[in-house]
């Protein structure tokens, strides 16, 4: 079967194997459940890198190539029926190139550190093998390039997540029910309500171009315009705004965004991790992959007010996090923040601009869109893996004390001065430290989208200022200062709780001083991308 | 006038009438006696329309047995001391504008529009083929080979079964 | 003035919105189920009567009208058993008849 | 070559960073003994970043009188591990190397001027990323300017650590200390050796990472609010939210000049801004004189510096005192160029702010009592004169005047900073606890000799004694200011010429002398505090004598000018003679020493209750006493702000996310749920309800029918 001699697909099919394994395994063996885990998600990040460094070896650290150059990929026909004079066709394509590879990459690794920090969960088999489901459907998203199967796994996810934070998550009361379910039923209905919209602009797409497949799609971008209710709107901005309703909630964006700190609050560490680190990034991938590559026209007519909307997202997000209470929540609201650095930069790429600064440069305003584009993409990878080791920090700090209440901590770098020392670490990378993988995607976005959107950038830088200072406070008022007795007999952090946190540091670390070939390997995809996407809006 | 349209007149006056008294008769006995007249009545319209086989089903099954069950439930489910049997809920001026609605908007139907069904042959006219047609009848629910509708009357009578069965299942005492 | 078909579909429906009326208005549930079988006899008669007036002469063999009215008669019968056993049922039950008073099928 | 190999001087300190903290540090922890608690586990491998140590893991009751909270302050151990130990020597011997190679360096330089080209050399430089075609380049050249700063940087480095050795003794977090410190000196060199504006932007920021690490050393320590003292987890916090606002700044005149340019390049955009609006460039200039007035502390942005006080006093010196601050003044003579392209407005806001903090910060520290606040605003002071040397000295003069002050102020004053840290130390072991108040000092000098001696001349030279460098360095910016044409920086910088003679004397006569002793008061005295002071040990004094040598000498080397690119004839008019001859330089030294004599007569002949009482009983000398002490009530300007401004836009904006935002989707949810239980209500259950919606709907449905059939569809 040609399906299962593509390594893509055993990535997806790796990951249900060992939930399905985890299952296999006697229920008194609970430790062979959890190597089991451990085991498949090792072997399924061993495959990525094994993709990853395939096409290295193949292509070069430039050569990842496009839709149209996909550098490894498997497309075959699955869904076939005509209905009259319609057909209906989805295909089973699945393919990586540099902007998905990063993410199944990130994805695969942080589901195996979350495997690891889940180590000692409570019904831990069910635990396991859903995350390893939760994976297995984000890792469909990221590879899937038909928009149904896309659709398809964008749904997929859902599930194990659902009830992951429904099981799994804190019992604290919010609104009359367990904070677990309330939060785990708004994360649920939100991405539905999202995600009919995707489906409406998907069908819509699929009638106009007839194809359901990335490839033939990006070359037939669709034009035109159709009315509605007698309102005349052009067919791109249309099916851009149905599809990015489903991206704006998942990034997310304001005024969608409060879904997320609920849900983190709510959920186990673990799934925070994921959440923050590869579920949001599902929606600014889509935004990128989809809108920006599909929707070139639509996205640059919505640009403007994307580019307002990032700077509220920014903005209003780092200044919500000064008042929070709760450690969890105030990182919450700082991913809220971080992801409007990313809108940011997609609306640099697409956007008009205010036309401030139009002189001739070497390579152009071509260049600086470019750059933005390249730094979101970045800022996905690197928000990632910060917000995963800030997530793992606190869960530590949680799994001991059981509380995340900031106010009551107080100095307990004296106990724990291992954590503290990681946990400055990662608010310092997340605040944009240089030599940190922070700095680098927020430095290319600001500098670039300065050019194009001049006013809402030089607005968005400021939160460098309250970025330090929420996060920074934070530190200050759980690790530092007058020592608390109440926390006399805490522990430092333990051996296996370390191996997540020094991973995801030492990533942290290495894009921070040396992102060129992180930056090469993505840029060798958006290159075309932006290339065809200005063509199409000129 | 010929003498089948007096009849149907006479029949329908009647019928209506009994009609209206099963629905207005404050005592629900002589309400089930009403409905006993309005059968016949029906049994005798029938007949007027050339189906006999109808009319003597009719007074069987209504006059005789459904009327009987009727009668037997009414006496098991007596209530002492109530004057007024068969009283009217609040609902009557609703109902009684939704009746007349709906009985317009059927006369309308079939009088005005240009939609409506439209016949105006008469009875005279109707060429008869056959002295009666019970024959006609019996070939048509039972013939295994021709166009007929023995699969239904099978349906029917397992209809019937189930009916039985179950009226014997909720009406038993536990 | 003959017999037309408009006779006859005036009386079934003026037999129809009685019946009709008696089964909304009514409050006790046998008389209901007797405004019921107005109503379907109210049906029979159209049935019967759009039979007897079939304008196609060859189909007046089939006699597609008589025959559902013969199958309403049926239905009917086993209706009337098995909702009067019901009533019975309710009644010893609830020690009532009265519909108002039987709302089971409520949330 | 010689120049080619000095990337060296710039990894060094971070190798000996890496060995502290991957190496001697672990070994230093793991071989502690572990009491009571399951200690700290500390993974091997690597941890990449600093380390805040358990301190108080084992024992402290080996120092008697030490209470709970003095152990929560500075953490104490017995004795310094082996592993500690090696970590200082580390980090000193990787950091003697350096500083020999950056003297070597400069020695060249000035001998072979030729070997260098002016516009200097790259030596180490990496893609760090480039996308369409721009280029992101981390590089790092070697040019006068920055070996200038390099000397600097690394011999105070050198000297701070060496001293450190004294200061830090048995301290918990000895190998913690110099890790930092040595994070620190790299920072620093990452600025000196910066080629473009990125990698300057980081070593910004890193310097601004390694000053919140050691402001914050002691993690645990307590604020003290009868001494206005914050904690030292409050004061890095403040100090590097303070910069961060600069940073915004500075990366805003970054992006001007980047997207307007395409290149980070010091060169290339040197190059580019010729076809710049001027007007224009100069905003962008502004700009990024903002990260300059946070990170050199200028007003508004000086808030910061007297806090920073809170960390160990070594690390006042290095930093607070000699280059991290003075990285401003630096990176503005890097980017003169473009100052000079920019419309005039550039440097004229650049010379104003730096006077008017000269003066301002000179005034408030005329009545402080904190022994180490009085340093800092000091800093804040001369740092502005800095600036006014560079805003006043235009083309002609480049940079020269400014770096001048930078280069010969680093020394008296990192001098002036371990001086104080030589008296804390000695009173710290005298009174068991943590004394900065001059009120409890008095009379040291009999008693700390060396180190009254070398504060001594510390102090002569920032007041501008002649013959002392600061004298040269000053007094040249104070004439530049008259003879370019600005009278009123002219008078406030000699304003402050004189208030700065006033209080650098109050203080030292404050703590070493006092009234009745030798000298008219100015040796010796009355001690009003308690316990037996003695002199510092060797390691804390050695870098003192050292220091004295460049405070005294640095002044006459005025090749300096010509050595950062003055050209040669302007050089003639900044030089000793020109400067002797030049009547407004006697008026500087008369200022000067008006100051110094009053300060004498006052402090040297009156007690210090006395002159209290007088200032209380005043009510107008109360009223600017009071003003003055609260620093101009700027540090409560800014907490009310904080505190009420923006933590209240912050709870508004939460209050909107929770009542409007997340209240539209409960309330959506909510409405649906309201409405599905308000229709359950219409199921009634009872059949004949049923029957009259159903056959209402058919009767309704079959009036509409007829409607439609009569009208619309005829």
């Amino acid at each position: 079967m040609a399906i299962f001699g593509n390594w893509l697909t055993w990535i997806i099919l790796l990951p249900v194997l060992g939930a399905i394994g985890i299952y296999v395994v006697p229920k008194r063996y609970e430790n062979a459940a959890r190597w089991t885990a451990l085991v498949f998600s090792a072997a399924t990040f061993v495959v990525a890198m094994g993709v990853f460094f395939y096409i290295l070896h193949a292509r070069g650290i430039n050569g990842f190539g496009s839709l149209n150059d996909l550098p490894y990929a498997i497309n075959l026909p699955w869904i076939n029926f005509a209905a009259g004079t319609t057909h209906f066709t989805v295909h089973y394509f699945l393919g990586v190139d540099g902007l998905s590879l990063p993410m199944v990459i990130l994805n695969a690794l942080l589901t195996m550190l979350s495997v690891i920090g889940g180590w000692k969960k409570k019904n831990v088999r069910a635990y396991m093998a859903l995350l390893l489901l939760l994976e297995a459907g984000v890792m469909g998203v990221f590879m899937a390039l038909d928009i149904f199967f896309f659709f398809l796994m964008w749904e997929v996810e859902l599930a194990p997540m659902f009830i992951l934070i429904g099981v799994w998550g804190s019992d604290v009361v919010k609104h009359g029910v367990p904070g677990r379910v309330y939060s785990a039923w708004k994360f649920l209905l939100y991405t539905f309500f999202g995600s009919v919209f995707m489906l409406a602009g998907f069908i819509l797409l699929y009638f106009h171009a007839g194809s359901s497949d990335m490839t033939v799609l990006s070359h037939h971008l669709i034009g035109g315009s159709t009315t509605i209710l007698g309102v005349s709107i052009s067919l791109q901005l249309l099916t851009f705004l149905l599809v990015f309703i489903a991206f704006a909630v998942k990034i997310p964006m304001f005024p969608f965004h409060t879904w997320l700190p609920d849900a983190h609050t709510d959920a186990p560490t673990e799934v925070s991790v994921l959440l923050a680190g590869v579920l949001l990034k599902m929606g600014a991938y889509g935004l990128i992959r989809f809108c920006f590559t599909l929707f070139p026209g639509g996205l640059s007519q919505f640009a403007g007010v994307l580019a307002v909307l990032a700077v509220i997202n920014i903005l209003y997000g780092a200044a919500i996090c000064l008042v929070q209470t709760d450690m969890k929540k105030l990182i919450a609201y700082s991913s809220v923040s971080h992801m409007g650095i990313i809108l940011l930069g997609v609306a640099a790429a697409a956007g008009g601009g205010n036309g401030f600064f139009t002189g001739a440069l070497a390579g152009g305003d071509l260049a600086f869109r470019q750059a933005a584009l390249t730094g979101a993409t970045l800022q996905m990878f690197s928000h990632g893996i910060i917000t995963g080791m800030l997530f793992f920090c606190v869960g530590v700090v949680y799994d001991l004390a059981h509380t995340r209440e900031i106010a009551i901590f107080g100095g307990i770098a004296k106990r724990m001065p291992m954590l503290g020392t990681l946990f400055t670490f990662a608010a310092m990378a997340s605040l944009g430290l240089p030599g940190l993988a922070g700095f680098v995607a927020e430095y290319m976005v600001f500098t670039s989208s300065f050019r194009v959107w001049t006013i809402p950038t030089i607005l968005a830088v400021f939160t460098m200022i309250l970025t330090a200072a929420y996060l920074l406070w934070m530190i200050k008022r759980v690790f530092f200062g007058t020592f608390n007795k109440k926390w006399d007999w805490l522990p430092d952090i333990s051996k296996r709780e370390l191996i997540p946190l020094f991973a995801l540091a030492g990533l942290i670390v290495f894009v921070g001083i040396y992102p060129a070939p992180l930056i090469n390997v993505i840029s060798s995809s958006l290159t075309p991308i932006i290339q065809s996407a200005v063509t199409f809006i000129k | 006038m010929d003498l089948a349209t007096l009849l149907f007149w006479i029949f329908a006056v009647i019928m209506v009438g009994a009609a209206l008294l099963v629905v207005g008769l404050r005592d629900i006995v002589h309400s089930a006696l009403a409905l006993v007249v309005v059968f016949a009545m029906a049994a005798g319209v029938y007949v007027l329309l050339d189906a006999e086989f109808i009319a003597i089903v009719q007074i069987l099954i209504y006059v005789g047995a459904v009327t009987i069950l009727v009668l037997f439930a009414l006496m098991l489910t007596r209530i002492e001391g109530q004057r007024h049997t068969n009283p009217t809920n609040k609902l009557w001026p609703v109902a009684a504008v939704i009746c007349v609605a709906i009985g317009a908007v059927i006369v309308y139907a079939f009088s005005e529009s240009k939609h409506a069904v439209s016949t105006t042959i008469a009875a005279s006219d109707v060429v008869k083929q056959l002295p009666n047609n019970v024959v006609r009848i019996g070939q048509l629910l039972y013939s295994p080979t021709n166009y007929s509708y023995v699969l239904p009357f099978e349906i029917a009578s397992l209809v019937l079964l189930v009916a039985i069965v179950g009226a014997i299942v909720i009406g038993r005492e536990d | 003035m003959h017999l037309t078909l408009e006779h006859v579909l005036v009386l079934g429906a003026v037999l129809f919105c009685i019946g009709l009326y008696g089964a909304i208005t009514k409050r006790n549930a046998i008389a209901v189920l007797m405004s019921i079988e107005i109503m379907l006899n109210a049906v029979n008669i159209t049935m019967v009567g759009f039979s007897y007036f079939d304008t196609v002469k060859l189909y007046s063999q089939h006699l597609t009208g008589q025959i559902f009215a013969i199958f309403i008669i049926t239905v009917a019968a086993a209706e009337a058993a098995v909702a009067l056993a019901m009533v019975i049922a309710i009644y010893r039950k609830r020690a009532t008849v009265d519909v108002g008073e039987i709302d089971m099928m409520k949330w | 070559m010689l120049y080619q190999l000095s990337w060296t001087i710039l990894f060094a300190p971070l190798l000996a960073f890496a060995v502290i903290i991957f190496g001697t540090r672990v070994w230093d922890l793991r071989s502690r003994p572990k009491v009571a608690l399951p200690a700290a586990e500390h993974g091997h491998g690597e941890h990449h970043t600093d380390d805040h140590d358990t301190h108080a893991v084992t024992d402290e009751h080996g120092h008697g009188g030490h209470s709970e909270q003095d152990e929560d302050d500075d953490p104490h151990v017995p004795q310094l591990s082996a592993g500690a130990k090696a970590s200082a020597y580390a980090a000193l011997v990787i950091m003697a190397l350096a500083c020999i190679y950056s003297w070597v360096l400069l020695f060249s330089t000035v001998l072979h001027p030729a070997d260098l080209a002016a516009a200097g050399k790259e030596v180490f430089a990496y893609n760090w990323l480039s996308v369409g075609g721009l280029n992101y380049i981390v590089g790092f050249h070697l040019d006068r300017l920055g070996i200038a700063m390099m000397v600097v940087v690394t011999t105070i480095t050198f000297l701070v650590q060496f001293y450190s050795q004294g200061y830090m003794e048995n301290s918990a977090g000895y190998a913690r200390f110099y890790a930092y410190l040595s994070l620190f000196a790299f920072s620093m060199l990452v600025i000196v050796f910066a080629e473009n504006f990125l990698v300057i932007f980081c070593g910004w920021e890193l310097v601004g990472l390694s000053s919140y690490l050691l402001i914050g050393f002691w993690i645990n320590k307590r604020a003290k609010p009868e001494e206005q003292r914050p904690s030292p987890a409050s004061a890095n916090l403040q100090a590097f939210i303070m910069n961060r606002i600069g940073d915004v700044g500075f990366i805003l005149g970054i992006m001007i000049l980047f997207v307007n340019t395409g290149s980070f390049d010091f060169i290339a955009v040197q190059h580019g801004v010729v076809h710049m609006d001027k007007t224009l460039l100069g905003i962008a200039m502004i700009l990024v004189f903002c990260g300059a007035m946070g990170k050199s502390a200028q007003f508004p942005l000086h808030t910061w510096l007297p806090s920073a006080m809170e960390g160990p006093t070594p690390v006042s010196a290095l930093i607070h005192a000699a280059t991290m601050v003075a990285a401003g003044v630096y990176m503005i003579a890097r980017t003169s160029p473009l100052f000079a392209t920019a419309a005039p407005f550039a440097w004229e806001v650049v010379a104003s702010i730096g006077a008017f903090t000269a003066f301002f910060a000179a005034t408030i520290a005329l009545v402080q009592s904190d022994f180490k606040r009085v340093l800092a605003f000091s800093t804040i002071s001369q740092l502005g004169y800095m600036f006014v040397g560079l805003g006043v000295a235009g083309p002609e003069y480049g940079v020269g005047p400014g770096m001048f002050h930078l280069f010969t102020h680093a020394f008296f004053k990192a001098l002036l900073f371990l001086g104080a840290g030589s008296v804390l130390h000695g009173l710290h072991h005298a009174m068991h606890k943590e004394v900065q108040d001059v009120r409890l000092m008095g009379g040291l000098a009999s008693k700390m000799p060396i180190t009254a001696a070398t504060w001594l001349i510390a102090v002569l030279a920032i007041s501008g004694f002649p013959g002392f460098s600061g004298f040269y360095s000053k007094e040249e910016i104070i004439g530049l200011a008259l003879e370019q044409g600005h009278p009123v920086i002219y008078a406030l910088t000699l304003a402050t010429a004189g208030l700065t003679a006033f209080y650098m004397l109050r203080a030292f006569i404050l703590a070493f002398g006092g009234k009745g002793g030798k000298f008219m008061g100015l040796w010796g005295g009355p001690y009003r505090g308690y316990g037996e002071v003695k002199e510092s040990p060797l390691y804390m004094t050695i870098p003192l004598m050292l220091l004295v040598i460049p405070s005294v000498l640095a002044g006459y080397w005025t090749g300096f000018y010509q050595y950062v690119n003055v050209s040669a004839e302007n050089v003639a008019n900044l030089s000793i003679p020109a400067l002797f001859q030049a009547t407004d330089t006697w008026i500087g030294v008369i200022v000067s020493l008006v100051g110094l004599g009053f300060a004498w007569f006052l402090y040297g002949r009156v007690d210090l209750v006395k002159i209290n009482q007088v200032v209380q009983s005043n009510a107008a000398l109360r009223t600017i006493h009071r003003i003055l002490f609260n620093r101009y009530y700027v540090d409560d300007l800014y907490n009310w702000i904080v505190k009420y401004v923006v933590l209240g836009l912050a709870a508004l904006a939460q209050a909107f996310d929770r009542y409007i935002v997340d209240g539209i989707v409960n309330g959506v949810a909510s409405g649906v749920t309201g409405t599905g239980s308000g229709i359950r209500r219409l199921e009634t259950g009872r059949v004949q309800s049923y029957m009259i919606g159903f056959f209402g709907g058919v009767a309704v449905l079959a009036v509409v029918f007829v409607v439609l059939i009569t009208t619309v569809w005829k």
